[in-house]
């Protein structure tokens, strides 16, 4: 095979097994070592609703170019799981690899294949693996054969698995053993016929390897939480689980070996939400995690922080909806209800990382903006980031200090008052910003207190049911976002191509837009990028719907929500804009992208 | 800073220097002759006699005619009136902020026990520290007349026609979801009500206090369980009780047929029980079942202290949260240092 | 007083007492009067969110010409409650007419009042009342004072009375008695100064007097309601009560004895609509009613619903959100949430019935459109409708025969498989409109039953991830309800003065508007009207869009909700489009319409 | 319309002439070794057994790996997996459509003890006739173990650390919210399941079954009160049952230790109780209350009938519905008359 006809750092491996049996640590020490060797990798993890016995697809993406989207198809496919080989051959690219297992029966109905079947049952056998440990540990042999077969240095098998089990020796050298018997018995068995290769590079300096729950949870440790009440659901139990991991580590007060946060698990999402709610009215920095389901279950909650100006954030890892839907697929399908949700007139506040990075960032930012604004608010991530394993840029530290908004305590309470007439009022505008200053329980100054209520109040919190009243402080509310829009994270725009079509997207879209966009580019198509991260839209999102001549904005959903909720903010431009919305469960990819923008150049 | 300082100059004061007055809310806008007004009247009573600081109180409620009683005592308290049936979690939340705090918390049997007995339970069962008081009417009162999860069986409502569902026994339920302390009593029972209130108040975890409360307007029936009439007849006191402040210790270890038996609360305080005929030992949660299920049988409205057990420990006793509350932490032991975050980056991976 | 200057039947009366009073017997005794006597008369209630003792405001309005809006100036007031008097004769129109109890304390601050005083606890006295009944009978005093003053003939109080005491003498006597001793005394004591006038008129013909709540259970009783589930909530409360009213009266098998409907009243309204949809895939008529924060905690459910395609109705009558908010205030705020319930992608039909006839006609036809199409509907009122008296046309007998939609019983399956190669599936789209055929449990034929679920399913109800089939099925429903829209309640065009001004509005807006355009066409201003009736919007609606030059679109919300959806829909008319948008609580009035139009027009 | 007929030239069919295959659903796809398997199995042969016509079945669950059971059984039924613990408004909806249907539900300990608590108390209030089976496994499955409101108090999960809260008791939960048949058994006795199976879908009234099924993934530690090791030892079986059929009429009058005692279900068809150690009567609420307190307090797994009143009167009986089911109601039945609208004109005034 000729030097150019090489496929160096930049194909795609996909795993079949069932799941529950164990190939997540096989899986995951390839990806650590790939990682380790400065290739930018990712991994798709797509996993049935049940706990053993399903197929599950596992997928890895090398890209020398660092691009994180899913592929459609596979260069590599190692078939573990005889109840989906004849899928997963329709998935292969063409001249792609097969690899299974050498009792796998398996008629070949394409002649541009190249096969190689590993003995596994024969290696397992000869590794004298514990009978208990052979099913999960015979996943190291597909391992050890590709190791050969791309040429990756054992070394950082053995690191990726020291990093794994934390340094015990015992599993660490089960593993490597049987790796190594792979490497060994393909270095004497097997030719290689494929053009697949990697090789060291520098495109993981300065990154990091990790999901967007954990990013999630840990910024929003960096963000101070301090309460957290939550119920598991998929794909957002890991969040808080990565909170119960990471707290205990690094929220300790050294000084009194106490806890300086409180996670609840609580009975349902209604009783979630109200902790957490309770917890942000009494001064904690306070959040919970869902997905779908459980964001329907607090509306009501979320109308009542709304109205009595409580500071909470909700993470919705966004799953397939409606209803159960499937749970273990992902979407952007939370987006109008979000904004909308919860009955009466109401605003929200919405963030959408598009990276893991940003899933970090926005861990403690939303906290700053949920207490400087008083009001909740919502992270709309999804299963992709939350769940899937990226190549990331490291964790930054806080650009800020904590905001902690307006607040009163004993001498506040004193000075406030000497400035204000000796008065205060929990509902009062007196900075004309629509953001009023609040008590918190515990407060001793015997004016502080005050009557909070979802019920309709004057501005000193007294029921009413004046008009009047009722219109000030609804008024005011509405005031407080418009003023508040100064502290959301804007709209990133990339006019660098100074084209006239203008692409618009979030979240976890952002990775097939950018390389959809390269893609474009090696065809000569210019494209302009905004990416949403927060809602309500400010001034630069109307830029940038003003500048271009042609818009397309991309949802992962059915209905188009950015979309709609574009059109409904900035009509007049909806008339140059073409909605691409997609939505079958997987994550968006590239080519669809590139497709749909041709098609509609096309036809234009 | 205004802390209140007792002020031997004026009299009708308390031992933290206030007076009634202090303690009150806004008026009631209940109906005339509404039970909820008088329990209001003794969380008054009970929190002064207590020496409560108002400021060291927070209330919440639910929805209902008597979810809106914290408007009408500790008026400098804060206070959270929620959402209906949904008060059990916001109140849990808001006490982590500032586990130090007195809660008290007033719900109706419709909040409680229709539209909120999932919450209700689970809190109980986690022991959160919290005076908490349904007002049971068995009905309805804010919008107007329906059953509650209370209504006795065969109670007839104008609109409703005949309920035909056995009530839920809110003392019961608190009982096997292993509440640390439960009462009942009569709203017009003014004394028994200010001294569980504040055998309830001293008590560290969750205090179920089901006040049999009768709504005038809208379930004042002569044949009704939870109406004026019937009460006062149907009621039988299970023993009196008289609270004896921290202060003036008075320890009665002989305890017999007649005479009285102390409870030692969590924070020293003590419960004072006289016995009336039978012989009850409110620490014995398996007497607490017997009587509630014979009472039950016999279609009786028992009241006084039913259980209580001061030494499990509370929620926040369960946690390891420091002494000062939690929302008096300093933002620098928030956000943890830069070398933390180099080391979480070294993990990732 | 000459002639010209007589107001006769158009003029508006203000009842103020304090709630628990007594008094709806008084005021409704006046206005079914009134009705009697041929006059379109209409109330407001404006009432506290409690039971006794605040203020409470009733208003009867009189207007020859039909108008049944709120009015903003009264002209007369009857003012029982002393703490409120001051505010009262605010809003007394010039030259208006006060009339109260002798021993109130009252300084008058205008000059331009009619007062009359009433020997309120005289008369009571003198008439020898049981202590107990004094303070409920005491409000009969105005009554007759009113009748003397306006000219209302004492017969038809003795009507009103008899109707309402439904035929019961003693206590016919006793307020008889005391409204003959008023207006005796009146005759005697009392000198007419002030214009207002009745007169008897045709103005009632083929109408009754009655409000949405009851109109909208007997709808449903006449739609065929079989199961309600529900939960109390104001101002929904009367609805469900309307129907445990009604239902024993008119649906009752004659031959069996036996009920042909269950109502439930459940723990809470998740439970409520749990029930209610369950019923529904049951086969059964069903349906639930509730208002705002109800319709929050059904959010979870109505998703399912959506997504496995069971047919049930829910009436939200709006009250002012968010959270609690003002419980006994009118709103349409709940229209964005219930647009976007629920997670994930999903189409709603909503209904918005724009008369307490359309209340009844909606409540039949929100079954038939609801079973048809397999899918929630939500029907949107509001406490306007809900709990105030109108004068509204007769109820009219649907004119279409039931719809049940597609069901297939024993012998319709064997016909249906014949026809269809022997097989059947719960989701497959045989018909081409997206609609499948559905069983119902207790179909005996082996071949009926099916698995219902809200996760992720193929045509055949089972479990799927695989992302083809997934979308096959959701967009399926999506075009379901595209073809669905031939089976909802059209906007209706009025377009008689081929204005180039069009207004739109929906539900309990329409009164205003309709007395509105009056107002603008007196002074020379055309308007064309759209009412929308049903969502999503149809071609009619575009239709008018695209017709008109400008645009208003009236919301009683603060957002101006439908405008949003109308804008979302149709982005390409929102230049020429303006949102009037009000939300204090109080039904929208003629007054205000017309001087934000005219504004407009300045403007312009 | 084609009902199924005995055909005697079939062998292994019952009473309607059903092979146990008729009975059967998909395969599993639950975890190897899953206590709700066996569950699935015993429902299986239990409604094969009754004779039961799969048509007359109507299965509900809420969500968990629980409450994927019913797709492995009766596959010809027509079923709903509904919403998380809001499963028994949905079938109480159901099966008004058609009450003469026999419901099976099939729900988890997350799903009846956590978040559905107060759909599950309610629906046991209401006596809704249905088979509740809880598969209780102290934790949450399908979400990869947390724990569940049945947990034990100290049980340790691998993510989750110490549970700190007592459990609730599902079976104490349903007996004071008056449920009329209550029993616990344990997915590793399949006959004893398949025994009190038989006897909940004969009795006319709600059903509750326990059943402690434990999770082979996420919670099968050597100390766990709901794993096989520990269910095993702890059982301590009340009674044996075997569940006679109508037909084959046996009453037993005779009742002493050790022997045999008849319950007479509301069908006619009966429980035979077979004693042991203990006499126990399951329609004794007060004992069955007292049973449950002192094995709470032993920390025992009694399995058994605990109680059972086949006479107290079913939601449907309470209601004044037609013996035709509600869902076969001509529409002439369902829209009143003209007459009847005129009237009604007339009265709106
Ligand atoms: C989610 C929701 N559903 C319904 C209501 C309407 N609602 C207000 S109070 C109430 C019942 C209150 O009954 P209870 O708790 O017994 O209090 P009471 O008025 O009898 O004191 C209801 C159903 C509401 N506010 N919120
Ligand atoms: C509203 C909602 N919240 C959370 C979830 C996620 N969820 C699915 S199953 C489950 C717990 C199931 O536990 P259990 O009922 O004990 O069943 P098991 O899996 O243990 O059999 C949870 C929390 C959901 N589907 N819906
Ligand atoms: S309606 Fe009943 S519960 Fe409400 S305030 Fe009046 S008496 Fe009390
Ligand atoms: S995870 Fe546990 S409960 Fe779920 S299927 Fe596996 S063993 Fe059963
Ligand atoms: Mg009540
Ligand atoms: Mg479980």
């Amino acid at each position: 095979m000729s030097k150019r006809d090489l496929v160096v750092n930049d194909f795609c491996i996909t795993f079949s097994t069932v799941n529950g049996s164990g190939s997540a640590t096989a899986n995951t020490t390839l990806m650590r070592a790939l990682f380790k060797m400065g290739i930018p990798v990712s991994s798709k993890n797509i996993f049935p609703s049940n706990i053993q016995g399903l197929p599950t697809w596992y997928t890895l993406r090398l890209s020398k170019d660092g691009y994180m989207g899913r592929v459609e198809q596979d260069d590599i496919i190692v078939a573990m799981n005889p109840a989906t080989l004849h899928k997963e051959v329709q998935y292969l690219a063409p001249g792609g690899v097969l690899l299974l297992p050498d009792d796998l029966n398996f008629v070949n109905t394409r002649d541009d294949l190249i096969i190689y079947r590993m003995p596994v049952k024969k290696l397992i056998k000869d590794a004298e693996v514990p009978p208990s440990l052979r099913d999960y540990i015979s996943n190291m042999v597909y391992v050890g054969v590709l190791c050969f077969l791309l040429g990756i240095d054992l070394d950082l098998i053995h690191q990726a698995l020291d990093f794994q089990f934390k340094g015990r020796q015992k599993p660490i050298d089960q593993n490597f053993h049987m790796v190594e018997a792979a490497y060994v018995w393909s270095k004497q068995n097997l030719e290689k016929k494929d053009p697949y290769l990697v090789e060291k590079m520098d495109g993981t300096d300065d990154c990091i390897m990790t999901d967007g729950n954990t990013a999630g949870a840990l910024g929003s440790i960096f963000g101070g939480v301090q309460f957290t009440g939550w119920y598991p659901i998929t794909p957002a139990t890991s969040l808080a689980e990565s909170l119960i991991e990471y707290l205990p580590k690094y929220r300790v007060d050294p000084e009194t070996g106490k806890d300086t946060y409180a996670i609840v698990q609580s009975e349902d999402e209604l009783a979630a939400i109200g902790m957490a709610i309770g917890a942000g009215w009494g001064g904690l920095r306070s959040m919970t995690s869902t997905s779908g389901p459980g964001l329907s279950l607090m509306s009501e909650y979320i109308g009542l922080a709304y109205y009595a100006e409580v500071p909470v954030v909700i993470w919705d890892v966004q799953r397939v909806g409606p209803s159960t839907g499937m749970p273990t697929r992902t979407a952007q399908g939370d987006l109008t209800q979000a904004n909308f949700i919860s009955h009466g007139d109401k605003n929200m506040i919405i963030l959408i990382p598009g990276s893991i990075q940003e899933c970090f960032e926005f861990g403690w930012r939303a906290f700053d903006i949920a207490e400087r604004l008083q009001t909740p608010v919502i992270v709309l991530s999804d299963l992709d980031f939350g769940m899937n394993m990226w190549t990331s840029k490291k964790f930054e530290y806080p650009d800020q200090p904590m905001d902690r908004g307006k607040i009163l305590w004993e001498d506040d309470m004193e000075e406030f008052m000497a400035k204000h007439g000796g008065e205060w009022g929990r509902y009062r505008d007196v900075d004309g910003d629509g953001i009023p200053w609040r008590t918190l329980p515990g407060n001793r100054h015997p004016k502080s207190g005050y009557f909070a209520r979802g019920t309709s109040h004057n501005e000193d919190t007294g029921y009413t049911e004046d008009p009047e009243k009722w219109e000030t402080i609804f008024k005011r509310i509405a005031n407080k976002f418009e003023t508040g829009k100064q502290y959301l994270p804007k709209a990133i725009a990339d006019e660098s191509q100074k084209a006239t079509l203008g692409i618009i997207a979030s979240g976890s879209a952002d990775p097939a837009v950018q390389e959809a966009r390269d893609l474009l580019a090696k065809q000569g198509i210019k494209t302009d990028y905004l990416r949403i991260r927060s809602l309500p839209f400010d001034t630069e999102v109307e830029d940038f719907l003003k500048k271009h001549e042609q818009l397309v904005v991309l949802d992962i959903n059915r209905d188009g929500q950015l979309n709609q909720l574009l059109t409904m903010t900035y009509p007049v431009y909806s008339e140059k804009t073409t909605s691409l919305a997609h939505l079958d469960g997987l994550p968006l990819n590239a080519k669809w992208v590139e497709k749909q923008i041709l098609s509609l150049l096309e036809v234009k | 800073m205004a802390t209140p300082v007792p002020n031997p100059a004026i009299q009708n004061v308390n031992k933290v220097g206030l007076s009634k007055a202090d303690y009150k809310g806004l008026p009631s806008t209940l109906c005339q002759g509404c039970g909820h007004n008088g329990i209001a009247a003794q969380i008054v009573a009970a929190c002064y006699e207590m020496n409560l600081v108002p400021e060291k109180v927070v209330k919440f409620s639910g929805i209902g005619c008597s979810s809106k009683s914290p408007t009408y005592f500790l008026g400098r308290s804060f206070s959270f009136n929620g959402l209906h049936g949904r008060m059990p979690s916001l109140a849990l939340g808001g006490m982590f902020a500032d586990h130090t705090l007195k809660a008290i918390g007033v719900s109706g049997d419709g909040d409680t026990a229709s539209i909120g007995l999932g919450q209700f339970k689970h809190m109980v069962r986690r022991n959160l520290p919290m005076v908490y008081i349904v007002e049971n009417n068995g009905v309805y009162g804010l919008t107007k007349g329906q059953f509650s999860a209370t209504a006795e069986r065969g109670l007839q409502l104008k609109k409703q026609g005949t309920n035909p569902y056995l009530p839920v026994d809110i003392a019961m339920e608190a009982l096997i979801s292993n509440a640390t302390f439960i009462a009942r009593s009569f709203a017009g029972d003014p004394r028994q009500v200010k001294e569980l209130l504040k055998a309830a108040i001293a008590h560290n975890g969750i205090a179920v206090l089901d006040i049999i409360s009768p709504c005038v307007t809208f379930h004042n029936h002569e044949n009704s369980f939870h109406s004026y009439s019937f009460g006062k007849e149907h009621e039988e006191p299970l023993h009196e009780i008289s609270y004896v402040p921290p202060k003036e210790d008075i320890t009665v270890e002989d305890f017999e047929e007649g005479t009285t038996r102390e409870v030692v609360m969590h924070d020293g305080s003590q419960v004072v029980l006289k016995k009336l005929e039978k012989e009850y030992d409110p620490r014995d949660r398996w007497q607490a079942l017997h009587m509630l299920e014979e009472a039950h049988s016999h279609d009786w409205l028992v009241t006084g202290l039913i259980y209580v057990d001061p030494e499990v420990p509370s929620l926040f006793d369960i946690y390891n949260i420091p002494a000062t509350p939690l929302n008096r932490t300093p933002n620098s032991k928030l956000r943890p240092s830069h070398e933390a975050l180099d080391e979480i980056n070294r993990l990732m991976f």
